[in-house]
């Protein structure tokens, strides 16, 4: 009975998201909202500013640069984390002294 | 897994995959792809190695060291290309008033520090997908 | 761009910089690694006062990556409010790490001291991240960064019970995390913009023509950061996450941590959507409600436990929806309510929390019924732990009275009266479940008998920042104005 | 005719709506562990689609902006951006927690959860 009802919460749940979604803009060319002086700007002015013809690489490593070293530093971290749990002791092979892991 | 046939197979095409994964990063910044893909794709190579060859010979290959030096190394790249735009052009990542070369836009030497971010990315993305799928194996046979 | 408004990505890559520095110091002794991760903390100390000054003197400050415009980069916003909080993120980090360099690396392995301290600086690093960034996105990117090192600071003690607990917790905040992001695509779709302030002065206009989106925006982000903030009915994973963590870094969590991502909410909704769009929409009714049951239930499910750290979780996830309710009144009496007794209660959980770590790294015990007769053998943490206690209640000279006698007043002027009578009973609830832990450490006798005072032997690094946060919690408590100007201004500049 | 035209248009969006839910639900009611993993991907999927969704043109090519020629409709470039950072997070998200699973079969010998909250009970019953 459980299952059938947390089944039903979440049919509801996506009826609701769906009607909001029909009532939401479904424009998908140059006058969407999303569509801004932004993207205009990526397009046009990328190439000289940053010299780089795919826009997307000059959005990613220029632009919006401090994003993706956030994402190498997440990276990062997924090591340190999964090293922490799976490799817990020091191993013969590895160095006895290996005290900063 | 030590079949002949897939171990002279894959000793061939190895460093093939290796080339087109450092193709597309080199490329990053004039075709689709760049540091994400082509890191995935070297990354993959190490791993389809790892499978084939077994974890021995693969630690040899990319040792614990040297994934150590991958990981920080990749980063400190980046920090030390944004530091220079810091201390040059007084805000952290810029690209061209920070005197990196332009150069002419569509050809390899083009983007500035573009590319060398994209070597960055790779390097990283590259070190984690192997360091992490050398993790995991090594846990079942330790 | 002079030097100063430079000192806010200095010290983003000065804490990033340790980290990455930690395994390369494996060939020295531990104790450097130590020593300079303590320089690096004072120096981002000092730097953040200098930053708060200059800030309180010339104002608000961006700093765009990249020399670009807000427009197509992303920027940093140091204005009242992220100078001041990050100040004292960092001081209360401080304490904490020179706290944990006698007990965080009990119970972990030989070797795993490098990596706790390596994920504790990327955790600062993420931190201060969040709070300097007026970017969405990059808000997001960030608060993956805090999440991935939470679990896994939770999980790095090799106990059974952390795994299931750091799992659960890594489940319901990837489920946090993706509703966050769901109201960041929602309001991109209707903006184009991720910048905080150029979404909120596009939203102000287009809201009623789009109100489809702005609603289910704002619906997914308040309870994506509710299940991150553990705002009442999403706070699940916190009494065992923090139960699991090391004693240090539990303090960490439930200090600081969470209020991080309230803090968050706050951004959201004073600079994202502005309090015309929530008042228009009565968000702040649900809100209000929401922080009210947790306050009450909170405080409830906090009785039941037998496990000190449990109980210092569960008193937390009341004491978070004391803070939502301040956040929900859409006053500025009411916001500076809320920050006051962020401040508050960082002070005082990480007082009850580190002083608990004592007596735990000293006894190992962490019933709550075999406390008795502590008082004795433990009098420095356990007096601390009293007047934190205290505070937790409402008790007059402690900061946690001055917290709530305000966020009493501010729901008055809101007009909602009705709340305080939840304060009030709040007060009784936390007073129900802390009193008998003070009862029996200081009136009945321990299994020793042993009546007279003999100190503790804790090492000195562990007993100092006991004291200290204890006499910031009377500090505080006597003369609240040290930093009620500074919390009204950080009020102002959000608006 | 206008609603069968506006579903169209709104077909993307309520396909990543779909895989948010089925994700959700996949993460709360299944009890084993790798199940919920994957809840959590097929989440991360659904929300990636939704950001492309919004940056779509139709009849836009990818952004190569070819420097000869000018002119051409270009998709919007930044959604695809925000994804390629978007699913590095899903990707270190998900091998923390595969690595955890790890942990806990290795512990309790099994990756459902209510088995484990069962050996859990008995534990705290006993000691």
């Amino acid at each position: 009975m459980r299952k059938k009802l947390t089944g039903f919460v979440f049919v509801a749940l996506f009826a609701i998201l769906s009607i909001n979604i029909m009532r939401m803009p479904g424009i998908f060319d140059e006058t969407a909202p999303a569509y801004n002086e932004a993207t205009r700007h990526y397009l046009e002015q990328s190439v000289e500013e940053t010299g780089a013809v795919n826009v997307i690489a000059a959005v990613l490593t220029d632009y919006r640069a401090f994003d993706t070293l956030g994402e190498t530093i997440v990276l990062f971290t997924a090591i340190v984390a999964v090293v922490s749990i799976l490799r817990p002791f020091a191993k013969k092979k590895d160095p006895v002294g290996d005290r900063n892991g | 897994m030590d079949d002949l046939i897939v171990k002279t197979v894959v000793r061939i095409i190895i460093p093939f995959v290796q080339l087109f994964g450092i193709y597309i990063i080199l490329h990053g910044h004039v075709s689709p792809g760049g540091g994400f893909a082509g890191g995935t794709l070297i990354g993959t190579s190490f791993i389809l190695y790892t499978l084939v060859f077994g974890i021995g010979p693969a630690k040899k290959k990319f040792s614990h060291r040297m994934s150590e030096f991958a990981e920080s190394g990749g980063i400190i790249l980046y920090l030390a290309i944004g530091v220079v735009g810091m201390v040059v052009a007084g805000s952290f990542l810029t690209n061209a008033e920070a005197g990196f070369p332009l150069g002419e836009a569509g050809s390899l030497l083009s983007g500035g520090m573009i590319p060398l971010l994209m070597i960055g990315i790779g390097i990283k993305v590259a070190s984690t997908m192997v360091t992490l799928f050398h993790t995991l194996i090594e846990e079942e046979t330790s | 761009m002079t030097m100063i408004e430079q000192l806010p990505v200095i010290n983003l890559l000065a804490l990033l910089a340790m980290a990455l520095l930690v395994p390369l110091l494996r060939g020295r002794s531990f104790k450097t690694t130590l020593i300079l991760g303590l320089c690096v903390l004072l120096g981002v100390l000092l730097s953040s006062i200098l930053i708060l000054y200059h800030v309180h003197t010339e104002g608000a400050f961006y700093y765009h990556f990249g020399g670009h415009s807000p427009v197509f980069g992303i920027e940093l916003l140091i204005n009242e409010f992220s100078a001041l909080f990050t100040m004292l993120i960092i001081a209360l980090v401080t304490l904490v790490y020179v706290y944990s360099t006698g007990d965080a690396t009990e119970g972990i392995g030989e070797n795993e001291y490098g990596r706790y301290y390596i994920l504790l600086f990327i955790l600062l690093f993420s931190m201060f991240g969040i709070i300097y960034t007026n970017d969405l996105f990059n808000t997001y990117v960030f608060m993956e960064i805090l999440s991935i090192t939470t679990c896994s600071i939770i999980s790095i003690k090799r106990k059974k019970e952390n795994y299931t607990s750091a799992f659960r917790y890594v489940m319901l905040n990837e489920i946090g995390s993706l509703s966050y992001l769901f109201g960041v695509a929602l309001l991109y779709m209707i903006t184009g913009y991720t910048n905080i302030e150029l979404v909120h002065g596009a939203i102000q206009q287009s809201w009623p023509l789009y109100s489809a989106n702005v609603v289910t925006a704002v619906a997914f982000m308040v309870v994506g950061i509710g299940f991150k903030a553990a705002i009442f009915p999403f706070h699940i994973w916190l009494p065992d996450a923090h139960a699991a963590a090391p004693n240090s870094s539990s303090a960490i969590l439930s200090a600081i941590v969470v209020k991080v991502y309230l803090l968050i909410l706050v951004k959201v909704i004073y600079s994202v959507y502005g309090v015309t769009i929530m008042t228009a929409l009565n968000m702040p009714l649900i809100i209000g409600l929401i922080a009210a049951v947790g306050m009450v239930m909170g405080s409830v499910f906090a009785i039941a436990q037998k496990d000190i750290k449990r109980m210092l979780g569960y008193s937390s996830v009341a004491q978070i929806g004391y803070i939502v309710m301040g956040i929900s009144l859409m006053s500025v009496a009411g916001l500076s309510a809320a920050f006051f007794h962020i401040v508050s209660h960082g002070l005082m959980k990480a007082a009850l929390f580190l002083a608990a770590g004592i007596i735990i790294y000293d006894r190992k015990i962490r019933r709550v019924n075999l406390f008795d007769g502590l008082g004795f053998q433990f009098p420095v943490s356990m007096f601390v732990f009293g007047i934190a206690a205290l505070g937790m209640i409402g008790i007059p000279i402690t900061t946690g009275f001055i917290a709530k006698f305000n966020l009493a007043f501010a729901t008055l002027d809101a007009g909602r009266g009705i709340f305080i009578v939840i304060i009030v009973i709040s007060g009784l609830l936390n007073a129900l479940y802390y009193m008998p832990v003070l009862i029996s450490a200081f009136l009945r006798d321990n299994p020793e008998k042993q009546r007279h005072i003999t100190f503790e032997k804790a090492p000195r690094t562990m007993l100092v920042p006991v004291v200290v946060l204890g006499i910031l919690i009377l500090a505080l408590g006597i003369y609240p104005d040290l930093i009620w100007g500074l919390l009204e201004s950080a009020v102002l500049s959000l608006q | 005719m206008s609603f069968f035209q506006s579903l169209l248009d709104h077909i993307n969006y309520l396909g990543a709506v779909a895989l948010f839910v089925i994700g959700l639900f996949t993460v709360v009611t299944h009890g084993n562990l790798i199940k919920r993993i994957m809840g959590i991907n097929i989440m991360g999927t659904g929300i990636f689609l939704f950001f492309v969704a919004i940056g779509n043109v139709t009849g836009g090519l990818p952004p190569i902006i070819d420097p000869a020629e000018e002119g051409g409709t270009f998709i919007n470039p930044l959604p695809s951006v925000l994804i390629l950072t978007g699913i590095v997070v899903v990707v270190s998200i998900t091998v923390y927690s595969l690595s955890l699973v790890v942990r806990i079969y290795e512990t309790y010998g099994t990756t459902d959860q209510d088995e484990i909250a069962k050996m859990i009970r008995e534990e705290n019953d006993n000691d």
